[in-house]
């Protein structure tokens, strides 16, 4: 039960882009097309999940026993950076339609910050490893719930009349607030 | 009574009344007729006379040009005035040749119409109604004009079980297929025989929407002794004319986009194109006149009248006592999806089924106002489209989303636009970016190839 | 030097030595190979992957540049550097060849062109009107006048004056070509701005009827054609300038009664004022 | 032109030219405004009735200033001003009737010049808005002033002290439930268009007769609401009862008159099915473990967003498609 | 081959470089953060124990505790960190009780991440001012709307009925952790 | 192969012409996280600036050693690296920002303005150029990030760096500084910058116009603005 609270937490509640600015450089650039953005949404799933392992083990195996908690971003970005670079190239030449599909997306995911971010609260929130594991798929269902809704309302507002100066970035960031509002019917669903 | 028919569709009020109760008359002939040389669908027939040249009732003046073509007759006897672009009802100017009517005054002879000969019509081979039905030039009378000998020459390999005659006339105002019904079922159950032997089908159903209760009667009455035919009544709806509708309504199946009803088995002919075969057949007329319903609240005097192709619509209007003095629109063809004339002085056409003149109250001017998104378009559309979308993408030019969302499938039969509140022109957008999707496809293929 | 200084030192050396030697191992196995231009596209851009052009990162971005289905200058984060990098590479050179412009080549406006009889009902784009019979004006090749060209240009190049006309200002006009595209009378056409004299008329109307439609239409006399030493031929009832051989000299500018051919400039400019009055005539009623 | 001539011919001078149809049904957009607009009278009356005059003046506040807003925005955009259209009165009321009783004017007018410029402008104006544009102004007060907006008035003939809170609020915070009646009549606390369910089902029944709602909505709304909230009752009686869930809060009124909203739900039938049902999913699961203890505007806006989703992927089968 | 000695050699130097700087770094850093921290604690201890002027950590018991002293050395009572559930996460405070465990001095909220404003409304001083000399027997209970009539009760917070709630829930669960222990003996 | 532009242009530019939040739209996440209030986002720009900054010079110095392959690799644990000690030297002396700043110091890692800086600028140019790169970034990003924080404070808690500046009559928008509040305030922002801009682009055009049509469409352009 713990551990669906806290997949649905991190999914809806505290949903990662709309409570916690976590990932909003994708959630804003990205969102355009849902063919893009679900892809992409799934993707960060994967390296999120990946990332909630590898850096729990760092966390627990390396820094906590030597007591260099100090090196968790250093080490945390290193193990992110490497990681994805990693899977991108072993993506791309298993399978280009997959590489097609989500390897694209991959690079992008380095430097969203809902990646790192997990991997702090990870840490912050004292997860065990399988509480982190279902932490990394909740917050990747959430941002990837965040960012289909928001492609499928950015390809309706394709059509709409926006005047000339909001269009883009701007009616994103306003329809992103309203999300949020809307999201705020969550607030106190679930405390974990 | 639950009476057969397909999901969507709208109401318009019918207004059959103003000219149901009016028997066809025949017109005169005109003081000159303009005969388009492209009055069907394909390619434009081929002018056989010259300038100045005589020419005489039955006469054929111009041959059909390849196969889905059909050649063009003489409806009056005289002399060819001109060949050139003239207005044509479908509101732009076409290729066609103007004929006036020989003076008899100097006691010259005027020579009988040319007809061909009647063959019988229940003896006669399948090529032999195959060659009558082409030499006649008859195009269907559904609107679309498609010359009718193509249709009764399906491609090889396609086995088809029936042929539905359609008499479901939904469009409003409308009473031509009516009268036919009443006046001449006979020759509508001779035509329908007609074609099924040419296609070798053994059913046949008339189908007629419940509005038309007299007409109803009178098929079934004359089909009563025949083998394999019957009436099949069918709820009053619009589009319910429209061939896919027609054949859902009766025999439940569907036509797939982009394909004809002949892959599901069925061959469709309109109530009219059955006594035009007839005629030809039997009696060896070509096709020279059109059975033409002018009504309207806009028209003094609403006539079913038989006139003879090539005669302008003014002096058809006034025929039948002229124009009120509220009439607002002259529409050629049904309201739904009739034209809107600019210039009165286009011509009758083969497949023309009307005149219906509406008036300023009718037609009264409503504001376009934005787009609820209801869902009253798509709740509407027979072929459950999503119209106000396809109207948006085309405005804004997003032509690969449209073909995506199958804009290519709409019929322009025009449900959306008459139940849409918002008055948005849906159908004007939805023929735009009909046209932008078919202009990228072909130029897709251009590139490809 | 105390412990923990060595055990961070050892840390983060062994992880870099680990990743780098992961990364060296997969770069030597797993190296795809793909169209070279791609990687030289991909050097280039600024590599932040941060998404802002609306694709999955620099790589997607490269791809879909070097493919063509986006514009060199999409990275709105490299700015104009970056586009002209792109460019570079991509062959797709601006050049400094001769500006070419817009033009629009029809003057039957709202005053010269005769009307149909009808009032239209509808949306005021010419492409919706053109379906529609054609719109209001009877010539069926002219200019309809509902801003179809104004409206797809991004530049504000040209507009529609008084008389119902687009008109192109050479200054904003990027001979993109947007107005072309979307004209569906084919009116609009690009040429090189120091071209002077057009015939200013599309229609292949017999004489009468073109008389009949439109004071400046050019009804395929072939005053000009026999002077010019096929510098100007007539198709199908319409002159139409040979640029190959054209000499504006040799044209008998004042022999065309309908000034269908004349200089771009000098025409407009006294056509202009002539319009300006008659419209001031016509506005009061218009008003209405 | 054609050179033909045709004696006594009518001319033709004063006709149109329009694509066809050339027949359109009676339906204005107008005119369905100003339909809603009219049944919603018995709920600003329902609502001067319990919580006194005052009231009139809030609703009119909200209405004044988003009527005023549209046309301020529209003007200053160079656009036509179209706020006869009643679009915009629409979003005043509904906005004025979810405000609690004697709610400041200053917090209304703000939230109806919200409602408009950030919940309908700034998309394009009518037609383009994603979210309810009403819900979005209640939603910005709710976060902006959350103590003001749930300030609540004991109504007239109140039976006792306890009304004073709304029935969902006793219900959740002090365990106390409030009988059917009072619910349906209206006699207890809440917003000022929304308490009573006799009002609400007034107007609601009457849009939904003359077809200007779409029956669906409401229809899986209250589906979903005896579905979700029945089970979540069968499985834990503490939770409030579906019936309860049905008449108490903002639940009808948001049925008949916000979920109906025609720009911001979808279009296809199974589309709206879809919505209904989902409203009604989230509002219980805010209802009974959220932390707020009313959910409808939010589950609302929820599915708002879902609406272009939902669109795409409920789009009928073309016909014949799939066929052979 | 060349590249992969220099892609080892590059990225194991800039790690190397980067670990030893931030650990000479945190060398420096690191006692100035604990101080932070205790300096932090401290601060509370005083708030919820105005009275105090000495303190001492309770080293026997399972939790935090710290005993407090005035000026003499005599006891005066304990502070409490203690954490539980708010609104929207974790609120962490010091609860200030007096030697015999039935009265509240005060309380500090630490950390919490309820709604800016409302729920915060908590942290500030009308509020916590109501826990001052309050009776925790049996145990602290909340009323709502209107003002307390009995010694152990507290008004809750209109708007943010359940922040309040979630105060007195901690405060009351930490004082039956803290009895539970004492009756034990833990934390003689 | 490129050309060389001036110095100060090289400062500048990132001021309003590549404004990392409001032209590149970068950085998203600490600009609406943090801006509660203007002294936050001046903290949080502060520190981003001397990440961006320290970070452009190292990189620019070492740019020709890396590998392409470990590029972002190294790139981003000499970013990571400046982070911890900004966030170590915050936690020792200054507490109680590091405390209101919270988890958003250690995202700087991943701000994109700064990884993207290196990539774009630092990668290719020498370390004067890419300092003063960096420089002209961070106060562009300080600019959006004050003026943001400090419109979300004023109406949001009725104060300016601390100070009431509304009266108390007042009452204040909880939204501001909810995360809704800070979408929408950047959203409306954005495009009210944008529309000035368009203005004066309009009124460009317009003037362009006027002078070489004799005709009046150039005000009928002017009318169009907006």
């Amino acid at each position: 039960m713990e551990l669906i609270l806290i997949f649905l937490s991190a999914a809806l509640v505290n949903n990662f882009v709309l409570a916690y600015f976590l990932g909003i450089c994708p959630f804003i650039g990205v969102s355009n097309k849902l063919s893009s953005a679900f892809p992409m949404g799934l993707a960060t799933t994967f390296v999120m999940v990946l990332t909630a392992i590898v850096t729990w083990l760092i966390y627990h195996l390396i820094l906590v026993p030597y007591h260099v908690e100090y090196l968790e971003y250093v080490s945390f970005i290193l193990v992110v950076a490497a990681l994805v670079q990693f899977v991108e190239m072993v993506i791309k030449k298993v399978s280009q339609p997959l590489y097609r599909a989500l390897g694209i997306f991959l690079p992008l995911i380095t430097t969203n910050c809902a990646i790192l971010g997990l991997a702090l609260f990870i840490v912050l929130k004292d997860y065990s490893f399988v509480e982190s594991l279902f932490f990394g798929v909740g917050a990747g269902t959430g941002f990837t719930l965040a960012i289909s809704i928001m492609a499928g309302i950015r390809e309706e507002l394709d059509l709409a009349d926006i005047p000339k100066s909001f269009r883009g970035a701007p009616i994103t960031l306003i329809v992103a607030g309203l999300l949020a509002l809307a999201f705020m019917g969550f607030a106190g669903m679930i405390t974990v | 009574m639950k009476f057969n028919t397909f999901p969507g569709g709208v109401h318009p009020p019918e207004e059959k009344e103003l000219s149901e109760h009016c028997a066809f008359e025949r017109m005169p002939a005109p003081s000159m007729v303009v005969l388009p040389l492209s009055q069907h669908l394909g390619k434009q027939a081929n002018p056989l006379v010259a300038k100045r040249a005589a020419v005489v009732q039955g006469e054929v003046i111009a041959e059909a040009d390849g196969f889905i073509s059909a050649p063009v007759h003489s409806p009056i006897t005289g002399t060819v005035k001109s060949i050139g672009r003239e207005s044509n009802s479908s509101g732009y100017m076409k290729e066609a040749l103007v004929i006036v009517p020989a003076e008899a005054a100097e006691g010259e002879e005027i020579p009988d119409p040319v007809m061909m000969p009647p063959l019988n019509p229940d003896s006669a081979t399948v090529e032999e109604i195959r060659a009558r039905v082409k030499a006649a030039g008859i195009v269907g009378q559904g609107g679309a004009a498609f010359p009718t000998f193509v249709k009764l020459t399906p491609p090889e390999g396609k086995t088809i079980d029936t042929v539905i005659l359609n008499g479901c006339e939904c469009e409003p105002y409308l009473t031509r297929d009516d009268r036919f019904m009443l006046e001449r079922p006979e020759a509508i159950v001779s035509g329908l025989k007609l074609i099924m032997r040419a296609l070798g089908v053994s059913k046949g159903v008339i189908g007629i929407e419940n509005n038309k209760p007299q007409a109803i009667a009178s098929m079934e009455k004359a089909v009563a002794t025949q083998n394999g035919l019957s009436v099949c009544a069918l709820q009053t709806k619009y589009p319910q004319g429209a061939e896919k509708m027609l054949i859902k309504a009766v025999n439940g199946r569907e036509v797939p986009p982009g394909r004809l009803p002949l892959d599901v088995g069925v061959v469709i002919q309109n109530i009219g194109t059955a006594v035009a075969i007839h005629d030809a057949v039997a009696k060896g007329e070509p096709s020279i006149t059109a059975a033409v319903t002018v009504t309207g609240r806009g028209i003094r005097n609403p006539k079913n009248l038989i006139i003879p192709i090539g005669t302008p619509i003014s002096d058809v209007i006034a025929f039948c006592g002229g124009l009120t003095d509220d009439a607002a629109k002259v529409v050629v063809g049904g309201p739904m999806m009739g034209v809107a004339q600019h210039d009165l002085n286009a011509p009758i056409m083969k497949a023309t089924s009307g005149i219906v003149v509406l008036t300023h109250d009718e037609v009264r001017k409503q504001e376009e106002t934005a787009c609820l998104r209801c869902g009253k378009c798509v709740d509407a559309c027979p072929l459950h489209l999503m119209p106000t979308r396809l109207a948006r993408l085309a405005q804004l030019n997003m032509v690969e989303e449209a073909e995506r969302l199958s804009i290519t499938v709409c019929m322009e039969c025009g449900s959306c636009a008459f139940t849409c509140p918002a008055n948005i022109p849906l159908v004007q957008w939805l023929r735009l970016g009909k046209q932008r999707v078919i202009h990228l496809q072909r130029s897709r293929k251009n590139t490809a190839a | 030097m105390d412990l923990n200084i060595l055990i961070a030192i050892a840390t983060m050396g062994g992880l870099g030595f680990i990743f780098a030697g992961a990364l060296a191992i997969a770069d030597k196995k797993l190296r795809v190979e793909e169209n070279p231009l791609i990687g030289q596209v991909n050097d280039v851009l600024p590599g932040a992957n941060c998404g802002a052009c609306g694709k999955a990162g620099c790589y997607d971005f490269a791809v879909n540049v070097v493919e063509g289905t986006m514009a060199p200058n999409g990275c709105p984060v490299g700015g104009q550097e970056v586009a002209n990098d792109v460019a570079a590479l991509l062959g797709i050179e601006a050049g400094e060849a001769v500006k070419i412009v817009a033009r629009v080549l029809c003057r039957g406006g709202n005053i010269e062109a005769a009307r149909k009889l009808v009032e239209y009902r509808g949306p005021q784009s010419c492409a919706t009107m053109d379906l529609v019979s054609g719109g209001s004006k009877q010539c069926q090749y002219g200019c309809m006048g509902g801003g179809d060209c104004v409206d797809v240009c991004t530049f504000n190049a040209i507009h529609l004056n008084e008389n119902g006309l687009p008109v192109v200002i050479d200054e904003l006009c990027t001979g993109c070509g947007m107005c072309v595209k979307a004209c569906p009378r084919s009116i609009i056409e690009l040429h090189p701005a120091d071209r002077e004299v057009f015939v200013f008329c599309k229609s292949h109307d017999d004489p009468k009827t073109s008389k009949d439609v439109c004071e400046v239409a050019c009804s395929g006399c072939g005053i000009c054609a026999r002077k010019s030493d096929g510098g100007v031929i007539i198709e199908n009832g319409l002159a139409v300038i040979q640029w190959d051989n054209f000499d504006p000299d040799k044209i008998p500018f004042d022999k065309c009664k309908s000034s269908a051919i004349c200089f771009l400039r000098d025409g407009f400019a006294e056509h202009q004022a002539e319009v300006a009055a008659a419209a001031a005539e016509m506005s009061p009623e218009q008003s209405n | 032109m054609s050179s033909v001539t045709v004696t006594e011919a009518p001319t033709g001078s004063e006709l149109l030219l329009s694509t066809s149809p050339h027949l359109h049904s009676r339906w204005t957009t107008k005119q369905i405004m100003w339909f809603v607009v009219l049944a919603l009278v018995p709920c600003v009356i329902s609502a001067v009735v319990y919580f006194g005059f005052y009231q009139l003046v809030v609703v009119a506040t909200a209405v004044v200033f988003a009527v005023g807003t549209e046309a301020l925005i529209q003007s200053l955009m160079k656009k036509p001003v179209t706020v006869t259209d009643g679009s915009a009165v629409i979003t005043g009321l509904l906005l004025g009737l979810i405000v609690p009783p004697n709610f400041s004017l200053v917090f209304t007018a703000l939230g109806s010049v919200f409602s408009i410029a950030i919940g309908k402008m700034v998309f394009g104006g009518l037609g383009f808005n994603i979210f309810n544009p009403a819900l979005v102004g209640r939603a910005f007060l709710q976060a902006a002033f959350p103590v003001a907006i749930t300030t609540w008035t004991i109504p007239h003939f109140a039976v006792d002290a306890v009304s004073k809170a709304t029935p969902l609020a006793a219900l959740k915070f002090d365990h106390v439930a409030t009988g059917l009646s009072p619910l349906f009549v209206g006699n207890v606390g809440g917003s000022l268009g929304e308490t009573s369910a006799i009002a609400v089902l007034l107007g609601g029944i009457f849009l939904l007769v003359t077809g200007v709602a779409n029956w669906r909505i409401p229809a899986a709304m209250i589906t979903g609401v005896i579905v979700f909230g029945g089970g979540l009752w069968l499985l834990d009686p503490a939770a409030p009862d579906p019936v309860f869930h049905l008449f108490a809060g903002g639940f009808l009124f948001a049925a008949m008159f916000m979920a109906t909203d025609m720009v911001t739900s979808p279009v296809t039938g199974t589309g709206m099915w879809i919505y209904g049902l989902g409203i009604s999913l989230v509002l219980v699961l805010i209802r009974v473990y959220g932390g707020l203890p009313e959910g409808v505007m939010y589950s609302i806006l929820f599915m708002n967003a879902f609406v272009p989703l939902i669109n795409r992927y409920t789009q009928p089968r073309i016909f014949g498609e799939g066929q052979a | 081959m060349k590249t992969i000695v220099a892609m080892l050699v590059t990225l194991s130097l800039i790690g190397v470089v980067s670990g030893g700087g931030l650990a000479m770094l945190s060398s420096w850093a690191d006692p100035l953060i604990a101080a932070n921290k205790k300096a932090d604690t401290e601060r509370a201890i005083f708030l919820v124990q105005p009275s105090a002027k000495s303190y001492e950590k309770v080293e026997k018991v399972a939790f935090e505790l710290y005993r407090v002293f005035d000026e003499t050395k005599n006891p005066l009572g304990y502070a409490l960190p203690w954490e539980g559930n708010g609104f929207q996460g974790k609120v962490r405070m010091m609860v200030g009780v007096s030697a015999d465990l039935n009265t509240i001095t005060a309380i500090e909220v630490l950390d919490q991440v309820e709604t800016p404003g409302l729920g915060t409304k908590v942290t500030e001083e009308p509020f916590r001012k109501q826990f001052q000399g309050l009776v925790a027997v049996p145990q602290v209970d909340w009323v709502k709307g209107v003002p307390p009539t009995k010694e152990n009760e507290i008004q809750t917070i209109t708007g943010a009925t359940i922040s309040s709630k979630a105060i007195v829930g901690i405060v009351n669960d930490g004082l039956a952790h803290l009895r539970k222990d004492m009756a034990q003996g833990g934390a003689q | 192969m490129k050309k060389q532009v001036s110095l100060s242009k090289e400062y500048a530019k990132g001021l309003w012409d590549q404004n990392p939040v409001f032209k590149q739209v970068l950085g998203m996440c600490p600009t609406l996280a943090v801006t509660v209030s203007a002294m936050n986002g001046i903290a949080m720009a502060l520190a981003t600036t001397f990440v961006l900054v320290f970070s452009s010079f190292i990189i620019s110095l070492i740019r020709k050693l890396i590998p392409s392959q470990v590029r972002i690799a190294s790139y981003i644990v000499i970013i990571a690296t400046f982070v911890t000690i900004v966030d170590l030297v915050m936690r020792a002396q200054f507490p109680d920002l590091s405390k209101a700043l919270g988890p958003y110091i250690p995202l700087i890692v991943v701000n994109c303005v700064i990884l993207g800086r290196q990539e774009a600028f630092a990668a290719k140019n020498n370390p004067l150029r890419s300092v003063l790169d960096a420089l002209g970034m961070g106060t562009g990003f300080m600019l959006a990030l004050a003026s943001l924080g400090g419109i979300r404070e004023i109406i949001g808690s009725r104060t300016l760096l601390g100070m009431q500046v509304l009266p108390d009559a007042f009452e204040p928008w909880l939204v501001m500084i909810l995360p809704a509040g800070a979408f929408l305030t950047l959203g409306l922002m954005m495009g009210f910058l944008n529309s000035l801009v368009e203005r004066r682009k309009r009124r460009d055009e317009a003037a362009v116009l006027a002078q070489h049509m004799r005709t009046p469409a150039a005000a009928m352009l002017e009318g169009q603005e907006g």
